[in-house]
């Protein structure tokens, strides 16, 4: 057995690198511009015609669109954005799903590939069988179809890829750390896969076999996953935590490196902070490395 | 008769039976029902005695406690009785504090003590101003099946009668008390009231000792409490419908005779469990 | 309290302080993982840890649910062994309910709950340590929790408390102060805009002094203000170095 | 109650995994999460004591109050256990939504030191069946993760070291009347023997093996647990089966055996902390909330 | 203290005479034996040797169920309502039913006079009694309901728990609550190297005072007996670790002993409930 007791230890000062200031850091009621010829975004409000800063975070122009991205928030979802979520309620046609948002996303009936193919049609039995696809607990991962009014978002699974998910763990970390790509399904060259959900939510399982059949089902499989999966899934899921309590940004690049860097370490001791630290030390700079 | 009369017409199934002069349980309206005593049997208790009447089961357990006597009646000490209507007892209670029909029926047994005088306050005092008993009355209800004043009493007045209080004396010199369990004596219980209670039926037929569904459906309850001198000591009616005085009068005719039977019956349980102190 | 003299001749105050000083605030923020915000702050001894959760859908009964609007709910409470005396519970008595009260009231009028219709925020305070101010103590560490949720509010929530003895405003009572003075004014600002969220007053004070009261709790608030923004900017700089590619 | 949802497959992967003695997180089954220690953290309290244990965090504060001895037991002071399940910890703790669980864990406090080696209760007597120390000992639950009695005892356990009360030097007066003084210097004060403190070690069942310091999602996935206090020594001083399974006889020897071998190897660690966080005194800077 | 209406007037303080017998040794009534003889009552020690008891279904007759337990003088009734419609609506788990359980002592039942409000020890022991009966129920039966379980300890003389534990589970099989099995209880006190089973009230509180040896320490054990489950197991005190594991096998060997005669009463009782109305019941 182990047990591992210490003294907390201080924090270490964060060195203040000069291209920190190159950033545009605004805090809540911090002016932006009185331009008016730019449109407010999210985390900014107008006061007496002052695009103003709700949040704290960095401020971001596309265009003409001003935000402000705070360090850390509930997931803002957008149309297309992926995300694993959980499953807290049947209703009737629809589930609702807990996705780290400000409401509980709707996965609708009709949003979800049933077996037996797209073109099916929904029947009564569906309704009544809503359960026997999804149930309380279950976790899936999806796709926003769509923003509601209020905020609340609404998810499909209509395509292969999205579904209920099998065996695996989830680790959640704030949405701000992940990183938008092209693909958030990565099956990682360490042996296992990876969702790295837009709203933070982060699904580790072990790599398919076969493509098709696995995900976008409703059936999952209880079979026993080997130790050395079980070992790579669970470094992963430590390497990710260690990322996360450093404020590494998330993806397939980031989360290999650190894998990597842990390897001289054993899965358990990956949390003590003097490991994270050296291993995401190391992260970094090979990161850098390779931008540089 | 189908026992689907009597759940969905619960009344029309009591009177039919009112009308043949019997009840549904068989008695006649005049008709107790089976009364038994069980005393001391509870040895944590300073006297004790189990009463059921029928299905009512009521337990009452005496703790003699020791305490200062109060300020305005030196030379007194404390009788202090409470009625416990647990959840366990009938699906009708809650837990939780005392409900309604369990603070008046307390409340009935503390005015009782006082008016029929059972015990003298004067006798428990020890030390005038210093020291004095109390006597928790706990009277609990396990199985409650309607006339639950009538088995209080009855199981009040045993408990006190088989209770036995440890000697006390005042240590002269450290002014303490010294307690002695191994003297005990008896309380002077000096009189002997007995209850009857009695359900109306649509504000006429008077039937005794009703049951849980018979208090439920009838129009009035009263309890009469008489005492060996076939004084009146409490009548208990708390609202419903009235009642002629020649009616009332029957009752406490009937309230004497039953109080007879009771204190017979206590007499009798009282003598065969002495030989074995 | 008598004996107590709580401003000398020369215009020090019991700790040492000059009317319109502050006590020493520190503060961090983003102490625990699990929250969506939180924060702990120390104004002299009184110490506060505040925590965030939300905006999430409304727990509880729907009926609470706001639909132009977030529904704010704030609990106010202190360790039981927060107070000179221990306190026999950490809340529910009408003490903190009227503070979890104040808490709602001082941040609805901050957020910009319009933009979260039918969700709720939980605010929730506990003072570990009271040496007076506890409402501005929690006041400020919420509004460091709130920042750190990133949760849109007009501008800081800065709030202070101020006393009047022997005709000198004070600012930032400690507990002898606040019990020796018999006037306490709590003050909850939006410092920017000079919007007072929040303002109460526990005893009587002489109109004409109520000015100068107001003008130097208002002015307290400001520098307190000041000292929260530095401590967001502290932490936003290092946050966003980290992050940065 | 602090629960996690997870789902069948989910925690079918756990159930596996404790198996094969690797857990999620990479720990064998009778290993503890990484623990951070420290004392003297809320300066208006006698003693007190902040243990992290992943993400479980809990801080205890221990108030010495004058009071009367128990009747039955004139010449000892006593202990008083309260739990605050606060809202901090939950959204689901706000208002009563705590009290249930902070009870239960109060209430295993209490059995745990009901017995005459923990704690020498008979220090805590000033004057026999007048004056007493009551200690007041609030646990205030600030995060939650998981295994909450076994980090409440051991910051239970540092809180009752660094406790320092002070003297009372007792006096008679001309009438036989006596006179209590407090002292006020700080260093005159009483220290309280912790060696035989339990700590609490809790066995969660899951799947045919049992697994230590669970966290939410691992407790979600046992049906029954086994409490087990355990001195250094290794003497049990209270067990408790919890949840709504039972357990087979074997497997209640084997988790007492278990739980005897890892509540052992707790106290060796923690004295060891504590008296190096002693020793280092004003030195050390404190972390607190703060650092 | 708030002033109590609700109930006939107190004085504010008063003291159990115990406190006043001159010479008490501290705690206990009585001591516990020498440890190399027999018990009080004649018993032997460490042998599994418990008390005659006494137990029988259906005393409250308006329950759905009851029980009444009596071993040496330790006298329990126990009555169980429903499964009738659960009332915390708020439950997130509303597949399976609820157990609600009550214990409470008789103000009369100790040899101090208990309180009228349900203090800690009896909470610990509603507590205790949910966690012993909840594996033997198939609670999963009674979806959004729930099973009350009441019980009233009438005389305390020891071992009240596993008693408890018993007459409830005998209850519930009154009340027709689906099972998977009984659940029996035994308590046993450890007094140095020798053990008390099913002690009386003098033998469980018998240690505090004679302290020279260690390894005192009470155990309660909750069995399905035809399972060979522990469903509940509660120990205090300070025991070395081979004495707890010794102390189990002991509490499910006197589970074992009580089983025929729980059995007994519940064949009696069901015989009885079987028996058309109006027959006589004395067969």
């Amino acid at each position: 057995m182990a047990v591992d007791m210490r003294l907390p230890a201080v924090r270490k000062q964060v060195p203040s690198f000069s291209e920190a200031q190159e950033k545009h850091l605004v805090v809540p009621g911090d002016v932006i511009t009185t331009d008016v010829g730019f449109m407010r975004g999210h985390g900014t409000y107008m006061d007496e015609e002052k695009l103003t800063a709700s949040v704290a975070g960095e401020v971001e122009r596309v265009n003409k669109l001003i935000c402000v991205q705070p360090l850390k928030t509930r997931f803002n979802g957008e149309v297309g954005d992926v995300v694993v979520g959980r499953i807290t309620e049947v209703q009737l046609k629809r589930w609702k799903v807990e996705t780290n948002s400000r409401l509980d996303s709707v996965l609708l009936l009709s949003s979800v590939n049933l077996p037996g193919g797209e073109l099916r049609r929904r029947s009564v039995e569906d309704e009544l069988t809503m359960r026997d696809y999804l149930q309380e607990g279950d976790l899936i991962s999806a796709e926003v179809q769509s923003v509601f009014s209020d905020g609340a978002l609404s998810l499909h699974t209509r395509s292969l890829k999205y579904g209920k998910l099998g065996q695996g763990v989830l680790v959640q970390v704030s949405p701000s750390l992940v990183k938008r790509q092209k693909t958030h399904f990565h099956n990682l060259m360490c042996g296992a896969s990876i969702i790295l959900g837009n709203n933070g939510y982060i699904w580790l399982y072990p790599t398919p076999g076969q493509q098709d059949e696995e995900a976008g089902g409703y059936y999952t499989s209880l079979e026993p996953i080997s130790l050395a999966d079980r070992e790579v899934i669970s470094r992963l899921r430590n390497c990710i935590l260690a990322l996360a309590a450093h404020k590494v940004l998330l993806y397939d690049t980031s989360v290999l490196y650190c894998y990597e860097s842990s390897k001289p370490h054993k899965i358990k001791n990956i949390l003590k902070p003097e490991v994270m630290e050296e291993i995401v030390m190391e992260t970094r700079q090979r990161l850098l490395e390779q931008v540089g | 008769m189908a026992a689907g009369f009597k759940t969905a017409e619960p009344l029309e199934y009591h009177r039919s039976f009112l009308k043949e002069n019997c009840r549904p349980d068989g008695r006649e309206l005049g008709e107790f029902r089976a009364t038994t005593l069980n005393i001391g049997s509870i040895s944590t208790a300073d006297g004790s005695a189990l009463v059921k009447i029928g299905n009512t089961t009521v337990i009452c357990g005496i703790k003699a406690e020791l305490a200062t006597p109060p300020t305005d009646a030196p030379n007194k000490g404390y009788i202090v009785p409470n009625v416990d209507l647990p959840p366990l007892c009938s699906s009708r209670f809650r837990p939780g504090p005392p409900g309604e029909q369990a603070q008046a029926a307390s409340q009935f047994i503390a005015d009782l003590i006082d008016s029929a005088n059972i015990i003298q306050r004067e006798d428990l005092c020890i030390e005038s101003g210093k020291l004095s008993w109390v006597l928790y009355c706990d009277i609990m209800c396990l199985d409650y099946d309607g006339n639950l004043l009538d088995a209080c009493v009855i199981a009040l007045l045993a408990a006190l009668e088989n209770a036995q209080l440890p000697e006390v004396t005042i240590n002269k010199e450290t002014e303490l008390a010294e307690v002695n369990p191994q003297k005990l004596h008896p309380l002077n219980v000096t009189k002997h009231p007995v209850g009857s209670s009695f359900a109306v039926f649509d504000n006429t037929i008077v039937i005794v000792d009703p049951t849980a569904e018979e208090e439920s459906l009838s129009t009035a309850t009263i309890t009469v409490v008489t005492d060996e001198d076939e004084r009146l000591c409490a009548l208990h009616k708390p609202g419903g419908s009235g009642l002629s005085a020649e009616k009332l009068q029957d009752c406490i005719s009937r309230a004497v005779t039953r109080h007879r039977e009771v204190r017979k019956l206590i007499e009798e349980v009282l003598k065969s469990i002495k030989p074995q102190q | 309290m008598a004996g107590l003299e709580l401003l000398s001749d020369q215009g020090y105050r019991l700790d040492g302080r000059k009317p319109s000083e502050l006590r020493k605030v520190q503060a961090r923020m983003g102490i625990f993982t699990r929250a969506d915000g939180s924060a702990y702050i120390e104004q002299g001894n009184t110490k506060a840890l505040a925590v965030v959760y939300g905006p999430h859908e409304v727990r509880g009964s729907r009926s609470k649910t706001l639909h132009d609007r977030a529904v704010i709910n704030c609990q106010y409470s202190m360790a039981t062994f927060s107070t000179a005396e221990r306190k026999r519970r950490p809340h529910g008595d009408r003490k903190s309910s009227e503070m979890s009260l104040h808490l709602k009231q001082t941040f609805e009028a901050a957020i910009l709950t319009q933009l979260y219709p039918r969700s709720q925020i939980d605010i929730y305070v506990k003072i570990l340590q009271s040496d007076g101010g506890n409402y501005s103590a929690c006041v400020n560490a919420a509004t460091l929790a709130v920042i750190d949720a990133g949760i849109p509010i007009r501008d800081y929530v800065c709030a202070c408390s101020a006393g009047f003895v022997e005709d000198t405003p004070l600012v930032d009572l400690c507990h002898a102060e606040e019990t020796g003075s018999g006037t306490a004014v709590a003050l909850a600002l939006l410092p920017r805009g000079g919007q007072i969220a929040l303002l109460q007053m526990d005893a009587r004070l002489h109109q004409d002094h109520l000015d100068p009261v107001m003008e130097a709790a208002m002015t307290a608030c400001r520098s307190l203000g000041q000292v929260l923004d530095g401590v967001v900017r502290q932490h936003l700089q290092e946050v966003s170095i980290l992050t940065g590619e | 109650m602090a629960t996690v949802q997870i789902c069948e497959a989910e925690k079918v992967y756990i159930m596996h995994g404790v198996r094969d003695d690797l857990r999620i997180d990479g720990r064998a089954c009778d290993d503890y999460r990484h623990m951070e220690v420290e004392t003297d953290v809320v300066s208006n309290t006698d003693g007190s004591a902040r243990v992290k244990m992943g993400d479980t965090d809990i801080l205890v504060g221990i108030k010495a109050e004058m009071g009367r001895p128990r009747p039955l037991i004139p010449d000892e002071g006593y202990l008083e256990f309260f739990v605050d399940c606060s809202a901090n910890a939950t959204p689901e703790f706000e208002g009563r939504g705590g009290e249930e669980l902070g009870s239960e864990i109060s209430s295993t406090l209490y059995k745990m030191f009901q017995n005459r080696s923990s704690l020498d209760l008979r220090a805590l007597c000033i004057v026999p069946r007048e004056h007493c120390w009551v200690l007041y000992v609030d646990v205030l639950l600030l995060q939650c993760d998981g295994n909450l009695l076994d980090a409440t005892s051991i910051a239970v356990k540092a809180a009752l070291f660094s406790t320092r009360i002070p003297k009372v030097h007792v006096s008679e007066d001309d009438e036989g009347g006596k006179e209590l003084e407090i002292s006020d210097d700080p260093y005159d004060c009483m220290r309280l023997q912790v060696e035989d403190v339990p700590c609490i070690v809790t066995l969660s069942k899951i799947g045919h093996r049992h697994v230590v310091d669970a966290t939410l999602q691992e407790a979600a996935c046992s049906m029954a647990s086994l409490i087990i206090a355990v001195t250094h020594k290794g003497n049990v001083t209270c067990v408790r089966k919890v949840g709504g399974g039972s357990l087979d006889p074997e497997s209640i020897f084997e988790m007492t055996e278990t739980g005897k071998r890892v509540g052992k190897a707790l106290h060796a660690p923690l004295m060891k902390l504590l008296q190096e966080e002693e020793v280092l005194g004003k030195r050390r800077q404190k972390v607190g909330f703060l650092g | 203290m708030p002033v109590d209406t609700r109930r006939v007037r107190a004085p504010e303080e008063s003291q159990c005479p115990l406190l006043f017998v001159p010479l008490l040794p501290r705690g206990p009534l009585r001591t516990v034996a020498q440890p190399e003889k027999a018990r009080v009552d004649g018993r032997q020690r460490s042998q599994v040797d418990v008390r005659p008891v006494f137990a029988r279904c259906g005393l409250v007759t308006q329950a759905k169920g009851s029980a009444y337990m009596e071993a040496g003088k330790t006298k329990v009734l126990c009555a169980v309502y429903g499964p009738r419609e659960s009332e915390r609506k708020d439950d997130t788990d509303m597949k399976a039913g609820r157990l609600v359980c009550d214990f409470r002592y008789a103000p009369f039942s100790c040899p101090k006079r208990g309180t009228w409000i349900q203090g800690s020890e009896e909470r610990d022991a509603a507590q205790a009694l949910q966690e012993a009966l909840r594996p033997g129920l198939c609670l999963h039966r009674y979806p959004r309901a729930q099973v009350e379980v009441n019980v009233l300890v009438l005389e305390h003389d020891g071992s009240v728990l596993a008693h408890a534990v018993t007459c409830a589970s005998m209850a519930l099989v009154d009340a027709g609550v689906e099972m998977y099995d009984l659940v029996l209880g035994c308590a046993l006190r450890q007094d140095g190297d020798s053990y008390l089973l099913d002690p009386t009230l003098a033998e469980e509180s018998g240690g505090h005072a004679t302290q020279p040896e260690d390894n005192q320490g009470g155990v309660t054990v909750a069995l399905l007996p035809s399972l060979g489950q522990v469903s509940g197991l509660h120990a205090d005190g300070e025991l070395r670790d081979e004495s707890v594991s010794a102390a189990v096998r002991a509490c499910m060997e006197g589970c074992h002993r009580l089983y025929p005669v729980v059995r007994r009463a519940l064949v009696y009782a069901a015989r009885r409930k079987a028996a058309p109305p109006g027959d006589s019941l004395e067969t």
